[in-house]
């Protein structure tokens, strides 16, 4: 330091050459600014997307986002109703509800001013309140980003080849890791419990593998459905189809994280010691319920659990009705229903087998004995194809084919089948015809993404061989000279959209027949109930429409008393429907014969 | 790397009583485990005879469970880039930790910020009484027992206007009449 | 033809839009909104434009900011402030967390609602505000001055008790210590 | 004429020329500091507390608040050390990107630094420019993160978003303005005789005693002691980068002042480098679902260095969804404490501010 | 009688320009500094909008009688240094109070605003405001010697203690005396930059260090009071020096011109400078000015 710094005293001064330079203010607001393309600005909410599964409020650290209802939003099936609303007093803008939302109908956008003397004014419906600013998006949420796991954990399964060779199960399960990975991906919102018909406690339970829990698992399973081993293996899993994580990935393996749950406890008394339930006193009541299927079974094990005298009377030697004699071993070995139905007789529920009602004991008796009956007989009778040559040798309905090979007997079906429908008791007949050695294919009216089959078995099917002939009309059975089958003839179809909008038609080709050479038939198209054994003077008091018994939401028939379940009186016609129906008709009973418990 | 960690872990343990170690080599890092009273020599040793001149930090874990708190100096070495972490756990209860501001003295910061979140008391140690809280009343707030959500709760009330959030799954149970039952709540999110 | 109601009027008009273009700010970073404030105030925002300025002490200020959560050690020292600063005087909310608490609505130390504990003029959303919203904010601000809406010291004085029942709730210990002017 | 008795004076909370929000007691004989004294806690939030209320996703979102001068080091670190805790291995490009992040936020800190030098002296033209100037640097943040000042960019498992179009054009360009103006900076500030005179001799640190203070960063390098966590303890793609780490031997204001001003034009260079070398893929490794990610027990020690130096997260689990416990250290919980109380001691009243300033004070960081 | 009359209506109308320039002056320096600084700046009447809502605003601040005389003390030595101004060379409008010695009364007076402040802001209490006047008056210590040795140069060199006679000798001369003795000038220059107390030596408002040190108690009516004296007392000395060194100036033109270069002095220099420590400033108007002063009073009896 000089006695006078020159330099350090000029050197400064030429900074006022900025004088003359042109300021680089921004002379907001004369002048409008737009934020940059990625800025985190408010929310906006695509409402017509946005499922209101509340992801976005429970990652949100700050409690800012309430789901509430929202006009003009129903919640229905899939759809929670609710929509997010955001506190501005609480948001941090981070951008966490954007990147967790399955859907990707929340983003953030350019606009960021909101000033106000009201505090009060800081509540804020996005897509509702600015249903304008679709096109101010700016952090978006796309799949890549997200933080959901959009992939399933692979389920192991056998081989294609591996698996025709013997009725041993496909699906091989999840490990313990497996099943913790998966159940991870669950963002527990529920949505998928209103699907389900028996409302399981889906959330809970997979949060319960996740953390580790397994035995609180099987406890919540158990909770509301006393067959969960089968339903983790055959259900049709409606649940899946509406998970939050399926509207951009592939959905929770929610089916096979409660088959893994199930699987831990692998044995009757293993069940009994897990879940360990709490039975009341016998309150003397008694009820009878016919047919050992998983309606009955459901209602049952409820009504036992409730303190209820429960007899089952079931014609077949086994126990479990469509789902032990309709669903081939390799997808639902026996014993996964021993186990179950051993648990259920463990916990005093008696069960009568080879008790053919309106044969062995009469309707009636059963009727006048009990203080409520409850009817889960199912749909034996299979629908036939209404062609020439039906009743022709190797020419038989799918349904009984499977009976057939489930109690262990012996079918002939020679080299070569065909397989006439699309849904799945077609795929099973096809897929055990071709573990008997048969090269199968499967004649289906509509095209092949019309087939109301699981699109799994569909897959599974294809692995193995089975080959598909798509719009495809059988309209006769040929016959060699000893009446067995020869060869079915089809005519091919073309699809015709319908005028009034629904799906597409199949309507079949002139001339366009084929014949295909084969040497077994089989029905797949549907199945019906036979209610012969109701005694007359109880038939005509219940009402039975299109094959269907009549029943309120309590399950209950028009008959006092008398309670119905399972394809006998639900449309859906799957095993969780079923089971559902006999809670429902448990919770019913209960109070109907036991108000005070209420 | 891994055995220059082992090296100052054998000279460490040749002089006191180590009780445990660890060695994280791609970190270059070690772990060492004391009980409590020797830590102030240990650190000494450490600090003047082995070069590990730089606090890089410490810190206080609260092991409610296990009913101690954990204290961990973070040193370093500049000369050989090295890490050591030194642990030893005392008792919650009674919580008393030797004042060793002498030897580095950023740590009277430290001990400062204990005293007042944990309630660790350090006798010898010269500093106002009160750091970061002001007429703080509660206990400590740092352990884990205190609940800063519900002392929040009652101390700074929450703007009414959002009481008609809903759950989502209170919803769609209520609405498909499911009953979740109360052992299995906890499970939901 | 003028009475005295009109002529108050007329410098009601004038004393607002004189003091909605002079708005002093009190130098005084609460929380972490205190960084946005510099870049308003200089070049590339330059509230000064709007006759925004800083103010080094309270007697000289006008407007006071709250950039955000405010600890209850700070509150104690807010309120002084606030109580130092000469009529009429302004609160300015920044972001989520005077509002409701923002980020740290479960902080054992921070408190929740602003309004509780001092009469608010105005509120600017965001976490922080970006420089654009602050002077959104000071340009509600003025359009509640030129109105001669921008009230929160009167109401202050008016509701005092409120105010001190709520501000005796959280600050536990009222006095300064070694503060004697 | 000397008074005997000596005055208490507070410096804050509420005072222009603090940094952030605290108080340093003086007392004050004359002009002379006699006694100083650090008082915290107007900005303590908890978040030591809080993050044990919030998982390891949510968590991240708080790690900027610490430090909001500069808070991509604090995340940084906390992302870091939950790495290493859960062992995720995070994709080369996110390394890159997050070093480009630093380097910025440490442009954008020292650009602040500028002004808070300039301010508290006195030179209220320099945080006019520097400030005004820091914009662009916020802008280019903006760009890429979505956010001018609380980025919450860089997360466990890489960082949120890759650039954006044309991203690394910006970036340049923004470094040749900055470059132009840096040399009007040192017209201003560093050319400057009074600022020479008012920082020469001030604001001395024992360069003895530093290590064993704690003192970090451009305290320690301005004390002649090289020393930087990016050569030392090298993390993400420092290693591969070439950077000089200044040092000045003056031990004073002026000597931090040099240490800095180079030191805003090594990280122009990295970032060049980081534009040049960056390579193609992914940015993000894919973390369990935010609601049910668990980290074994265990704990791990970040340090990241940031513009007042070392930075440091410690992180412990206990096998759970939340963290035990996040205990930061950030450079100033040593600088502005310990130290500013000693270095105080018989500098004039009039140096406080600038003092404070060279320290590299940030009240968030000493209370959290 | 009527002359009493011209005289106080020409005092008022005197206060009204000088009030009017210096709070001019003081917004156009902001809108410079602005542009300097990279930006629009305020509109150059925003002093006035300032003053006005200091003036609207209450004032409930109570220390004591000192500290209600202080911003007085302040404004009486500004109107009354106006008083002793010629502002234009020749002029009814502007009469001034001249008499013999009027510049030695001048040098009192100036010093007399300082002082009463310090008694006001001595009297808050608060200890900012406390070392800001102890400050002040050492650095008034330090520019008012080169400052006073300045305009004893001019007295001894003219033989004349009257700031009318300085000015009538520069209008009939034609010489101005900022080159008659250039020593003089520069001193007085010099130490005029610590009368602006613009940077670098605003050392008594220091904000960063002292919160506006002597103002820190003072807000509404009492700040605008310091305020408005204070662009009086920029005009005083802004006009001085002109009436002083550059001849005077005939009418308004000129004299704003003339005000406004000298103004720019000050203002360019604390546009880039940061503020000195206050023994550094001493230091500093003990080094040029104050040599500069003694070769001016040199230069005054020797030439």
């Amino acid at each position: 330091m000089s006695f006078f710094d020159l330099r350090g005293t000029l050197k400064p001064l030429t900074s006022l050459k900025q004088f003359g330079k042109n300021p680089h203010t921004i002379r907001y607001p004369e002048v409008p600014v737009e934020a940059s393309d990625r800025y985190r600005g408010f929310h906006f909410n695509e409402i017509e997307e946005c499922i209101g599964c509340g992801n976005c409020a429970t990652i949100c650290m700050n409690e800012s986002i309430d789901m509430i209802p929202v006009e003009g939003v129903e919640g229905d099936k899939g759809d929670s109703g609710l929509r997010p609303r955001i506190d501005y007093g609480r948001c941090c803008y981070c951008g966490l509800c954007v990147d967790v939302c399955p859907t990707g109908s929340l983003s953030l956008t350019k606009d960021y001013i909101h000033v106000s003397e009201d505090p009060d004014t800081f509540l804020f419906l996005p897509g509702i309140e600015n249903p304008d600013a679709n096109n101010r998006k700016t952090y978006i949420s796309t799949k890549e980003t997200s933080l959901n796991d959009w992939a399933r954990i692979p389920m192991p399964e056998l081989e294609g080849k591996e698996r025709v060779k013997s009725f041993a199960e496909v699906v091989l399960g999840y490990n313990e890791e497996q099943a913790r990975q998966e159940a991870e991906r669950c963002i527990s919102c529920g949505i998928c419990t209103e699907v389900c018909p028996d409302h399981m406690h889906i959330p809970e339970y997979i949060n319960a593998i996740a953390s580790g829990n397994d035995e609180d698992a099987v406890r919540i399973i158990y909770d509301n459905n006393p067959l969960p081993e089968l339903c983790g293996k055959v259900c049709t899993r409606r649940c899946e189809d509406v998970c939050a994580i399926a509207t951009r990935g592939e959905p929770v393996a929610i089916r096979w994280l409660k088959r893994y749950a199930t699987e831990t406890a692998d044995a009757s008394d293993v069940i009994k010691d897990i879940v360990n339930p709490e039975i009341r006193e016998r309150n003397g009541k008694k009820v009878g319920i016919i047919g050992a299927g998983p309606s009955g079974l459901t209602a049952a094990y409820y009504l036992a659990l409730r303190g209820f005298d429960v007899t089952i009377y079931e014609a077949n030697e086994k126990a479990g009705g469509m789902t032990m004699y309709g669903i081939p071993k390799y997808r639902l070995p026996l014993d996964s229903i021993q186990k179950q139905v051993d648990y259920i007789v463990s916990i005093g529920v008696k069960i009568h087998f080879n008790t053919k009602v309106g044969k062995d004991i009469s309707f009636k008796e059963i009727y006048e004995n009990n203080d409520a009956v409850f009817m889960g007989v199912g749909f034996p009778k299979a629908w036939t194809l209404g062609i020439d040559g039906e009743d022709a040798k190797g020419s038989m309905q799918a349904v009984n084919f499977l009976h057939m090979i489930n109690s262990g007997e012996d079918v002939e079906v020679g080299n070569k089948v065909a397989v006439v429908g699309g849904g799945n008791v077609a795929i099973d007949a096809a897929r055990v015809s071709r573990r008997l050695g048969a090269e199968v294919t499967i004649l289906y009216r509509r095209r092949v993404q019309d087939m109301p089959a699981d699109w799994e078995e569909i897959e599974g099917a294809e692995d193995e061989g089975v080959h598909i002939e798509p719009q495809a009309i059988p309209i006769k059975i040929h016959t060699d000279d000893k009446g067995n089958v020869k060869a079915i003839e089809y005519l091919k179809a073309e699809m015709v959209q319908s005028k009034d909008g629904g799906r597409p038609k199949p309507v079949a080709i002139e001339g366009s027949n084929t014949i295909m050479e084969v040497s077994a038939v089989m029905a797949a198209i549907g199945q019906q109930g036979d209610y012969d054994f109701i005694d007359k003077e109880y038939a005509e008091k219940i009402k039975i429409e299109r094959g269907r018994f009549v029943v309120d939401k309590n399950q209950q028939t028009t008959l006092p008393r008398l309670f119905a379940g399972g394809d006998a009186a639900n449309r859906t016609a799957d095993a969780i429907s079923a089971i559902a129906d006999g809670l429902r008709a448990c919770k019913a009973i209960d109070a109907m014969l036991m108000p005070s418990n209420k | 790397m891994e055995t220059l960690l082992e090296k100052i872990k054998d000279r460490v343990n040749a002089n006191f009583d180590l009780k445990d170690y660890k060695i994280y080599t791609d970190l270059k890092r070690v772990d060492l485990f004391f009980n409590k009273e020797h830590i102030p020599s240990v650190l000494l040793y450490l600090k003047e005879q082995m070069g590990f001149r730089h606090l890089m930090h410490m810190s206080v874990v609260d092991w409610i469970e296990e009913g101690e708190f954990e204290i961990i100096f973070f040193l370093w070495a500049p000369k050989e880039k090295v890490k050591i972490f030194v642990k030893t756990r005392i008792d919650r209860d009674n919580p008393v930790m030797e004042n060793m501001d002498n030897i580095w003295p950023q740590l009277n910061t430290y001990e400062r910020e204990f005293k007042e979140m944990y309630g660790i008391e350090f006798p010898g140690l010269v500093a106002p009484e009160e750091f970061i809280l002001e007429s703080w009343s509660g206990p400590p707030p740092m352990r884990r027992d205190f609940e800063t959500d519900k002392y929040a709760k009652d101390n700074f009330a929450t703007r009414p206007g959002r009481e008609d959030a809903q759950d989502v799954r209170e919803t769609i149970a209520k609405r498909s009449g499911e009953d979740i039952p109360d052992f299995a709540k906890k499970y939901s999110r | 033809m003028y009475n005295d109601k009109n002529k108050q009027k007329i410098v009601d008009i004038i004393k607002n839009a004189a003091r909605k273009h002079s708005l002093w700010v009190l130098a005084y970073g609460t929380g972490c909104g205190a960084i946005e404030v510099p870049a308003t105030m200089t070049s590339r925002y330059d509230a000064e434009r709007l006759g925004v300025r800083g103010a080094a002490t309270p007697r000289q200020a006008d407007v006071l900011l709250i950039t955000g959560y405010l600890t209850v050690k700070t509150l104690k020292r807010v309120i002084r402030v606030y109580e130092q600063m000469q009529d009429p005087k302004y609160v300015i909310g920044f972001g989520s967390c005077t509002i409701n608490g923002g980020m740290y609505f479960d902080s054992y130390n921070t408190i929740n609602q602003l309004d509780l504990y001092l009469p608010v003029d105005v509120y600017i959303s965001g976490c922080m505000p970006r420089p654009e919203a602050v002077l959104e904010g000071f340009g509600k601000l003025q359009e509640l001055i030129g109105k001669g809406i921008a009230n929160g010291a009167q109401q202050y004085k008016e509701n005092l008790d409120f105010y001190r029942e709520n501000q005796k709730k959280v600050i536990k210990n009222w006095d300064f210590q070694d503060y004697n002017w | 004429m000397k008074r005997e008795k000596a005055t208490t004076l507070y410096i804050g909370p509420q005072h222009p020329g603090i940094t952030g929000n605290m108080m340093v007691r003086l007392k004050v004989e004359g002009d002379t500091i006699v006694g100083a004294r650090t008082e915290v806690g107007y900005l303590h939030r908890a978040f030591e507390k809080l993050v044990e209320r919030r998982n390891w996703v949510q968590s991240f979102t708080m790690m900027c608040r610490f430090c909001v001068p500069e808070p991509d080091p604090v995340e940084e670190s906390y992302a870091r050390a939950v790495e290493m805790l859960d062992n995720i291995e995070i994709p080369e490009r996110a390394k890159w990107i997050r070093v480009l992040v630093l380097e910025l936020a440490r442009i954008s800190s020292l650009l602040l630094w500028h002004a808070g030098q300039g301010h508290s002296l006195g030179l209220y033209t320099m945080g006019q420019w520097s400030v005004g100037d820091r914009n662009y640097i916020l802008d280019l943040f903006e760009d890429l993160t979505g956010a001018r000042i609380y980025h919450m960019f860089i997360w466990p498992g890489g960082v949120r978003r890759d650039f954006p179009k044309g991203f690394e054009d910006k970036v340049l360009k923004t470094m040749d303005y900055l470059e132009k103006r840096l040399e009007d900076y040192d017209n201003l500030l560093f050319e400057n005789s009074i600022f020479q005179k008012r920082t020469q001799g001030v604001g001395y640190v024992n360069p003895e005693k530093v290590i064993e203070h704690g003192v970090v960063g451009p305290v320690l390098r301005g004390s002649g002691i090289k020393s930087d966590i990016r050569i030392d303890d090298p993390y993400e793609v420092y290693d591969k980068l070439k950077f000089e780490v200044p040092t000045q031997t003056g031990s004073d204001i002026w000597a931090r002042a040099l240490v800095r001003r180079v030191e805003i034009r090594q990280s122009i260079r990295i970032i060049r480098q980081v534009i040049e070398k960056i390579p193609k893929g992914d940015v993000y490794t894919k973390v369990p679902n935010p609601q049910k990610w668990k980290i074994a027990r265990g704990d791990a020690f970040a340090r990241t260095e940031s513009v007042r130096g070392e930075v440091g997260m410690y992180v412990a689990s206990d096998g759970g969804a939340k963290p035990r416990r996040v205990h930061f250290r950030g450079a100033a919980y040593v600088h502005a404490v310990t130290l500013l109380e000693e270095v105080l001691i018989g500098q004039n009243i009039a140096d406080v501010s600038a003092i404070m300033n060279s320290l590299g004070t940030c009240p968030p960081e000493i209370e959290r | 009688m009527e002359s009493l009359l011209m005289n106080i209506l020409g005092a008022v109308t005197t206060f009204l320009l000088a009030f009017a320039v210096g709070m001019t002056y003081g917004g156009l320096r902001r809108k410079i500094v602005a542009r300097v600084q990279n930006r629009y700046g305020p509109p150059f009447y925003q002093n006035f909008i300032d003053a006005f809502k200091l003036y609207s605003k209450s004032t409930a601040i109570h220390h004591g009688a000192m500290h209600f005389l202080g911003p007085a003390f302040i404004m009486v030595s500004s109107v009354v240094s106006l008083m002793f101004i010629p502002v234009l060379t020749n002029n009814q409008w502007f009469p001034n109070l001249n008499f013999q010695g009027d510049l030695i009364f001048l040098i009192y007076i100036m010093v007399f605003g300082p002082l009463g402040m310090a008694l006001g802001a001595g009297q808050t209490g608060n200890p900012n405001s406390a070392i800001g006047v102890t400050r002040g008056l050492s650095q008034m210590v330090g520019f008012e010697i080169p400052w006073v040795m300045a305009l004893i140069a001019l007295m001894v060199q003219y033989k004349t203690t009257s700031i009318t006679g300085l000015l009538d000798i520069q209008v009939q001369s034609g010489h101005w005396f900022m080159f008659e003795n250039p020593f003089a000038f520069s001193a007085a220059i010099l130490a005029s930059l610590g009368m602006f107390r613009y940077s670098p030596f605003d050392i008594v408002g220091a904000p960063t260090e002292l919160a506006s040190g002597p103002m820190s108690e003072n807000g509404g009516k009492f700040l605008f009071v310091m305020m408005s004296s204070g662009s009086v007392f920029a005009f005083v000395k802004l006009t001085l020096i002109v009436d002083l060194f550059m001849g005077g100036a005939s009418n308004l033109i000129i004299l704003v011109i003339k005000t406004f270069l000298l103004y720019m002095i000050p203002v360019t220099y604390g546009i880039v400078s940061p503020r000195y420590r206050t023994e550094q400033s001493i230091t500093y108007f003990w080094g040029w000015p104050l040599f500069f002063g003694l070769i001016a009073i040199i230069y005054a009896v020797f030439f």
